[in-house]
């Protein structure tokens, strides 16, 4: 029996994730976005894990989504905001888009996995400890290399987005 | 991994020595590839740095000589090739080490000659870097322990041959050999240093060819190049004799010993190899290049002679013949020469010849060991004697500025040093008897060959003796027509323009100088140092190969033991070779240095004048070689070009390159430049390779 | 109780509806929102294993994942801030100077 | 957790201190931009120290043998220790170039950071066991590169193939977290070696899902190793980006991409028990037949050698194909990444010489430069040989191996013989545009044939590359040792009896069988 609450979130998670992609305005996609990132954060939750879920929030809805509504802010010209699409190629995409749902699934629904359904959700909850427990021990230095890749995202679109206008000339 | 290697290669362990013959050959190579880069920082630096070097590469030489006198070799290999199991290695022996010292040494000296020789050349760089790298592609032959790094050394001297044969490429007239105008058969008679060069290359290539099909012939029924291993598995040598391949694997392998040593049929290179600079002469005929021929039937003699129970003998008869055949005819070209280096060079061959002949008796006779022990004694004292005598005539060169003797004359007066030392060093090449080192060399070579119990042995010895004294007589006049007698015409007018006729330089003559003393201290006690070297090597064969007391194979009829064969001299031996010496010797000294009698005289009678003229157009092979091998099959190679192209290359090559043409079009025109379809395309892809995988 | 089979038939259809995006759509922009549903759609399949699973590597990895797809969307940002500059329009299917 | 000494956690430390010491210099300096030498400098020195520490320990016989299970997330082993040797020394040569490459080019601070933090990703890559490790360890490869392509900011080429190379980053790194996710989710744990196992024994129901997973595993790697239907970026974006970069995306990163797919797709696919190797070798055929036609009539010459490598990831592909069959095969393929690193590298940075002094990438300019630049044109030349298998260049032998265990593989695979056709042929059709340049190099005559100054560093790093593809051309036994010792031995994989292809790996095959 499928969850209501499920059936809700569901439906807006989807929702607003084809809306995102298909609302005319860029700026509107952007909160749509948005949404549907909540939506995600919402299946954590039910899914008891609230702490991912507030990670999702504070750094999707927070962070992410505030960026790219910067960002389309900043660039804001005419020529972001007319959605211009081939016939052929987006026809082509739902068809792909389809054939990959239908197939991917049905290999999902033939599986074993099918028949699988959660435990007592109060015996099996994880503990925000063993969460942390895990990244310091095992994962630790995946934890490190995850720094260093923030640092290097961070290094990269620093060098991206600062403007130069002094030695750059000659080189062109 | 890395430790292993070294391991393997007795770097780590206390065969600590092999090291150095690792270094022997590294050494040359590494100074060659930095000499470019030295060169920038200076001059000066750049030539210490050759010298360096090569001294570097001879006390690594000479810290072997140890082991040398133990008898004994080392083997020391790393991996080399293993997808088809070839290692490296070196394969220091008694062989091996005093060749590597010779080399070592006599290079170190013509390095030292040249700081002076090639004083001031421009394109001195790529003189260091050539010669480097030959004196090291030569110790990689000597050293190595298969035939693979043979192989690669063997085309190393090659190449850097050709790059010093033709040093001075601008083809200035001065560097020719050979008169200019002169044809035999509407072929030139001279040559360019960047002809000669070709044909040098070219010619030892036809050599190298053979050898290299016998090298993999071998190869091929036996599954490795090592020498050791060669030996001690001979299942491969009967497998191949059962099909009537052994033999003619091996003379193909001696082919390229041929072509390298200059040997009958293809001799003639050698002649036009004139051209390049003196030392580099010298480093061709004495050390290296032709050595390197006679070094590799040495180094592989006693292994065939192992396998003499598979019909080896057949092998050792062509060597003996093409040697016996090689001294005849060069030593009847060189008395009508009148280039003093070509006539050298005539000489290098006939000599060359005599230890072919004494490497080919060995296998033949009882003794292994004697003719064996006579040949490579010739090898030592012909190395010492013919790089003295080629840097003298560089000497001479130097101070007259031309090839040809009949411009000398009478310069004994001005050139004193040069003077006496390369009448030392003649003297050893006319085996003039007792005193010097070719006289006992040549003296083992008679006696071995007088005492092979081969059926066919005195014919040789005919040959040999002949030949001592032919030798003996254009020794003679040589030094005659340069030293003795009125000074030329051409020097007279030099001397008018105001050039002094001097002698060369302390850096040119005392290399020189070291080597024709060597010669003659050699001989003085050459009675010693001959059975000294049976004995080492005599030592080294039974001990390694298990030859020199039992009797070979069938097919050689048994001489009753010989007397001693070295100061016990062999009386008819001695005799032959007192006689010969004393006949060459006395008619060079009436007609050139006496000059009692005018060579004149044989262009008066008509027979005399034609013999001197098919001497002198050497027997006519030259024009042979050029009309068979040149200039016919590139009239026929036009013609068969002309059809061949014009129908098939026309014809196929467009028709592939359209099609290939085509596809790469279409594949292009998938590529759009538009991100959207290539994310597509890596859709669908997920899409195909899950369900591949599914299925 | 939901089953976790809704879970992974729902992220499958995000990574669908995902892909569609990514193909069809020509604005820079809306290619990254393309690219965020998809990264969003593998979490959700990853923390709904760890539900079932009852077991913290699975969270452990989404928090990498999201952490790793924010760095990601900086990094985009910036390529299209460049884009922008240069052209003055981030409509994809104009970058072809590139072809054959 | 892993050791703390051990290598992976070391070169992290090193080259991470100093990619984020470099930024942070240049935001206490006051004149801005024209320190290219410095943190040249800085990167070079200690990318060597990393090389040389990674080959100490290799020497040292600390390192263990190539391991598949780990209990960390990191382990320490000669098969993490080759790829990392062969990326790093990639890194290095790119390093050195950009001293010349980077002069007069803004924000030099930046550009070597990204370089150092990419170099860890690649390394961490080999040596990860955990498959959270390894998507960790990969985008730190990835992201720098993104930033890096897009690097020359005014060129609207270099932003193209930055947009295109992100876009399917970007895609290809959710698709294999979409997979690690399915992976975690069938077997309970991001441990490679453990899921593996688990693997070995999956529930029959479980097993499509495992293939799918398996299958989003090619597609998410193929992406970075250019396999071909996810090999579209490719040429666009090496073409595009800065030519030093370039040489970065196609040696280095590219075979990290085979480090990981080796660690995952071979061993889980083997764990699977499933026949899967025909997949791989069709995509491989057709990765190399595509990329050598692709290359063949180009007129810019990033561009061909952007689609040669795709031809050469076609033919490490045999080998890894080829991997229940023979240790050969994988032998053969390591020791083709290492050569091709190499090759692939100092092509590029010899195309970065000819960009820095001529500013072309056209065919056409190449014309001459055998007098024109000889060290530069005799590099390239030889890099190309090279990369067609010459001998007896480094490429020929490490196409021997691969191509001769192709062959042997005939009598347990009906099609191996055929892949080794496929190869040869291939190899022909390559020679076909590899010489062409080398003709316009050495043949033709350009408008200029005046001798220009070739940049030093370049040379320097070109004469480096030479002396590796001959010498080891020459002496190729230690590299081919140590790619035999790194293979891991996939017979012990899998539990004995439980797995039809267990039977038939040669657990003891050398290379001596030949």
């Amino acid at each position: 029996m499928v969850d209501p609450v499920f059936i809700g979130v569901a439906v807006l998670t989807v929702g607003s994730a084809i809306i995102s992609l298909e609302s005319r305005e860029l700026i509107y996609g952007a909160i749509a976005l948005a949404i549907s990132m909540l939506g995600i954060a919402g299946f954590f939750l039910l899914l008891e894990s609230p702490f991912v879920a507030m990670f999702q929030i504070a750094v999707y809805v927070g962070a992410v989504a505030v960026l790219v509504i910067f960002t389309v802010m900043l660039v804001r010209t005419q020529a972001l905001f007319t959605t211009k699409e081939d016939k052929g190629r987006k026809s082509a995409g739902i068809v792909l888009m389809l054939i990959f749902m239908v197939s991917i699934g049905a290999i999902f629904i033939v599986s074993a996995l099918n028949n699988h359904t959660f435990g007592n959700p109060k015996a099996s909850a994880i503990d925000f400890t063993a969460i942390g427990q895990q990244m310091l021990t095992y994962y630790s230095p995946a934890l490190i290399t995850l720094a260093l890749t923030l640092a290097g995202a961070v290094i990269g679109a620093l060098a991206l987005a600062r403007r130069e206008e002094e030695i750059e000339q000659k080189n062109d | 991994m890395v430790g292993d290697n070294l391991k393997m290669a007795g770097i780590v362990g206390f065969e600590g020595i092999a090291i150095f013959a690792w270094l022997v050959w590294i050494l040359p190579f590494a100074g060659g590839a930095i000499i470019p880069a030295v060169a920038k920082v200076g001059k000066k630096v750049r030539d210490y740095t050759a010298v360096g070097f090569a001294l570097a590469s001879a006390i690594s030489a000479a810290a072997l000589i140890p082991l040398a006198f133990s008898g004994s070799e080392i083997h020391s290999q790393i991996n080399w090739i293993s997808v088809v199991n070839v290692k490296a290695g070196v394969l220091p022996d008694p062989l091996s080490i005093v060749m590597t010292n010779l080399v070592a040494w006599i290079s170190f000296l013509i390095i030292i000659y040249s700081t002076g020789y090639m004083h001031g050349d421009r394109d001195l760089t790529r003189y260091w870097f050539f010669m480097l790298f030959f004196i090291g592609s030569m110790q990689l032959i000597v050293l190595s322990d298969n035939l693979l790094m043979v192989f690669f050394g063997w085309e190393g001297v090659g190449l850097a041959s050709y790059a010093l044969i033709g040093f001075w490429y601008y083809d200035k007239k001065k560097d020719f050999v050979g008169s200019i105008g002169d044809r035999a058969g509407g072929i030139a008679m001279w040559a360019s240093p960047s002809h000669a060069g070709m044909k040098a290359f070219l010619m030892t290539r036809a050599g190298d060819t053979m050898m290299l099909a016998g090298m993999f012939m071998i190869f091929i029924y036996s599954g490795t190049f090592g020498f050791k291993e060669l030996l001690q598995n001979q299942a491969w040598a009967a497998q191949m004799a059962h099909q009537n391949l052994l033999v003619p694997a091996a003379v193909l392998l001696f082919g390229g010993a041929v072509g390298k040593s200059a040997q009958f049929p293809l001799n003639e290179w050698l002649l036009e190899a004139m051209t390049g600079p003196t030392p580099v002469s010298a480093l061709i005929h004495a050390a290296t290049m032709v050595k390197a021929g006679v070094f590799l039937v040495a180094r592989i003699g006693p292994l065939f002679f192992a396998l003499a129970a598979f019909g080896m003998t057949q092998f050792f008869e062509v060597v003996a013949w093409v040697g016996a055949i090689t001294a005849f005819l060069l030593a009847t070209q060189a008395i009508v020469n009148p280039e003093i280096k070509k006539v050298l060079a005539y000489s290098t061959g006939s000599q060359i010849g005599y230890m072919m002949m004494a490497l080919g008796i060995a296998g033949l006779s009882v003794n292994f060991v004697d003719g064996y022990a006579a040949g490579f004694f010739q090898l030592m004292s012909h190395a010492m004697f013919k790089a003295s005598l080629f840097m003298g005539a560089g000497a001479l060169l130097h101070t007259v500025g031309s090839r040809f003797m009949t411009d000398m004359g009478g310069l004994r007066k001005h050139m004193r040093k040069t003077y006496i030392f390369m009448l030392l060093a003649s003297l050893s090449l006319a085996a003039a008897p007792l005193i010097t080192a070719g006289f006992w060399s040549k003296d083992a070579i008679f006696a071995a060959v007088l005492e092979s119990g081969y059926a066919h042995a005195l014919p040789l010895f005919g040959v040999a003796v002949v030949v001592a004294a032919m030798t003996a007589f254009y020794t003679f006049r040589m030094i005659g027509m340069a030293f003795f007698g009125k000074k030329s015409k051409y020097l007279e007018e030099m001397e008018q323009r105001g050039h002094h006729l001097h002698e060369v330089g302390p850096n040119m003559w005392v290399p020189f100088a070291i080597l024709a003393v060597a010669t003659i201290a050699t001989g003085v006690v050459g009675f010693i140092i001959g059975p000294q070297i049976t004995n080492y090597l005599g030592g080294y064969l039974v001990h390694y190969f298990g030859i020199g007391k039992e009797v070979p194979s069938a097919g050689v009829s048994i001489a009753p033991e010989g007397g001693k064969t070295f100061f016990g001299l062999n009386p008819t031996a001695a005799a032959a070779s007192f006689g010969a010496f004393a006949i060459g010797a006395i008619l060079g000294y009436i007609v050139y240095i006496a000059r009692k009698v005018d060579p004149e005289i044989i262009s008066r009678n008509i027979v005399t004048r034609a013999i001197w003229k098919f001497l002198y157009n050497r027997w006519y092979l030259n024009t042979l070689l050029y009309w068979g091998a040149v200039i016919g099959p590139m009239a026929i190679y036009r013609i068969i070009w002309r059809y061949f192209e014009s129908t098939i290359i026309d014809g196929i090559s467009p028709a592939f390159q359209y099609t290939m043409a085509y596809f790469s079009k279409v594949v292009r025109a998938g590529q759009t430049g538009i991100t959207q379809t290539y994310l597509f395309v890596f859709g669908v892809g997920i899409m195909i390779i899950v369900m591949l995988m599914l299925l | 109780m939901t089953e976790l089979i809704y879970y992974v038939l729902l992220s499958v259809v995000l990574v669908a509806i995902g892909i569609y995006g990514l193909v069809v759509k020509r604005n820079a922009v809306r290619m990254l929102f393309a690219l965020e549903i998809i990264a969003n759609a593998a979490n959700l399949n990853l923390i709904a294993f760890s539900r079932n699973l009852s077991n913290a590597q699975g969270q452990v990895f989404a928090l990498f994942s999201i952490a790793i797809a924010a760095a990601e969307v900086a990094v985009g940002l910036g390529i299209i801030i460049i884009a922008y500059r240069l052209y003055k329009e981030i409509d994809v299917e104009e970058f072809k100077s590139m072809r054959g | 957790m892993a050791d703390l000494i051990s290598t992976p956690l070391i070169v992290t430390l090193i080259l991470g201190v100093v990619g984020l010491a470099i930024p942070i210099i240049d935001a206490f300096k006051k004149e801005r931009g024209s320190n290219n030498r410095l943190y040249s400098g800085i990167a070079f020195g200690a990318l060597i120290i990393t090389i040389g520490f990674v080959i100490f320990r290799v020497l040292s016989g600390e390192v263990m043998p190539a391991v598949l299970f780990s209990k960390g997330v990191l382990t320490d082993d000669l098969f993490g220790s080759f790829f990392a040797i062969a990326l790093l020394i990639v890194s290095i040569m790119v390093t050195a170039s950009s001293w010349n490459y980077m002069k007069g080019r803004i924000n030099p601070a930046a550009y070597y950071s990204l370089i150092l933090l990419s170099s860890i990703g690649m390394v961490l890559i080999a040596y990860s066991t955990d498959l959270v490790m390894l998507l960790v360890a990969w985008e730190l490869m990835s992201i720098p590169t993104y930033a890096l392509a897009a690097f020359s900011k005014r060129d609207p080429i270099s932003n193209e193939a930055a947009i295109k190379y992100f876009m399917f980053g970007a895609l290809s790194s959710a698709i294999l977290v979409f997979a690690i996710g399915l992976v975690y989710g069938i077997t309970g744990t991001t441990n490679i070696g453990s899921s593996i196992q688990a693997m070995a024994s999956l529930q029959k129901g479980l097993v499509p899902v495992g293939l799918l997973a398996i299958g989003l595993f090619i597609a998410g790697f193929g992406f970075k190793m250019g396999l071909v239907p996810f090999h579209m970026w490719l040429p666009d974006a090496y073409e595009g980006a800065p030519t030093t970069i370039g040489a970065l995306l196609a040696a280095g990163t590219k075979k990290a991409g085979f480090a990981a797919a080796l660690r995952v797709i071979v061993l889980g696919m083997f764990a699977l028990n499933v026949d899967w190797t025909v997949t791989l070798a069709i995509v491989a055929v057709f990765t190399m037949t595509l990329g050598n036609l692709g290359a063949l009539i180009q007129k810019s010459v990033p561009r061909i050698l952007a689609y040669s490598s795709i031809a050469q990831a076609g033919y490490i592909l045999i080998g890894i194909a080829l991997a229940p069959y023979s240790n050969q095969a994988l032998t053969g393929s390591l020791f083709h990444i290492l050569n091709h690193a190499v090759m692939k590298s100092a092509g590029f940075i010899a195309a970065a010489a000819v960009a820095a002094t001529l500013a072309s990438y056209s065919l056409e300019k190449y014309r001459g430069l055998g007098r024109r630049m000889p060290i530069t044109a005799i590099a390239f030349s030889i890099s190309l040989l090279a990369l067609a298998g010459v001998p007896p260049l480094n490429g020929f032998w490490s196409k021997l191996v691969l191509f001769g265990a192709a062959i042997n593989s005939g009598s347990v695979v009906a099609w191996g013989p055929y892949l080794a056709i496929a190869g040869v042929l291939n190899s022909a059709l390559s020679l076909g545009y590899y010489a062409w340049i080398i003709r316009k190099m050495y043949m033709e005559e350009g408008p200029d044939m005046s001798k220009v100054k070739e940049p030093r560093a370049m040379v320097a790093v070109l004469v480096f590359a030479m002396v590796f593809m001959v010498g080891f051309g020459v002496w190729h036994a230690p590299i081919l040792q140590f790619a035999s010792k790194a293979v891991p031995h996939l017979s012990n994989i899998v539990p004995t009896g439980s797995n039809h292809l267990s039977n038939i790996v040669p657990s003891s095959k050398t290379l001596h069988d030949f």
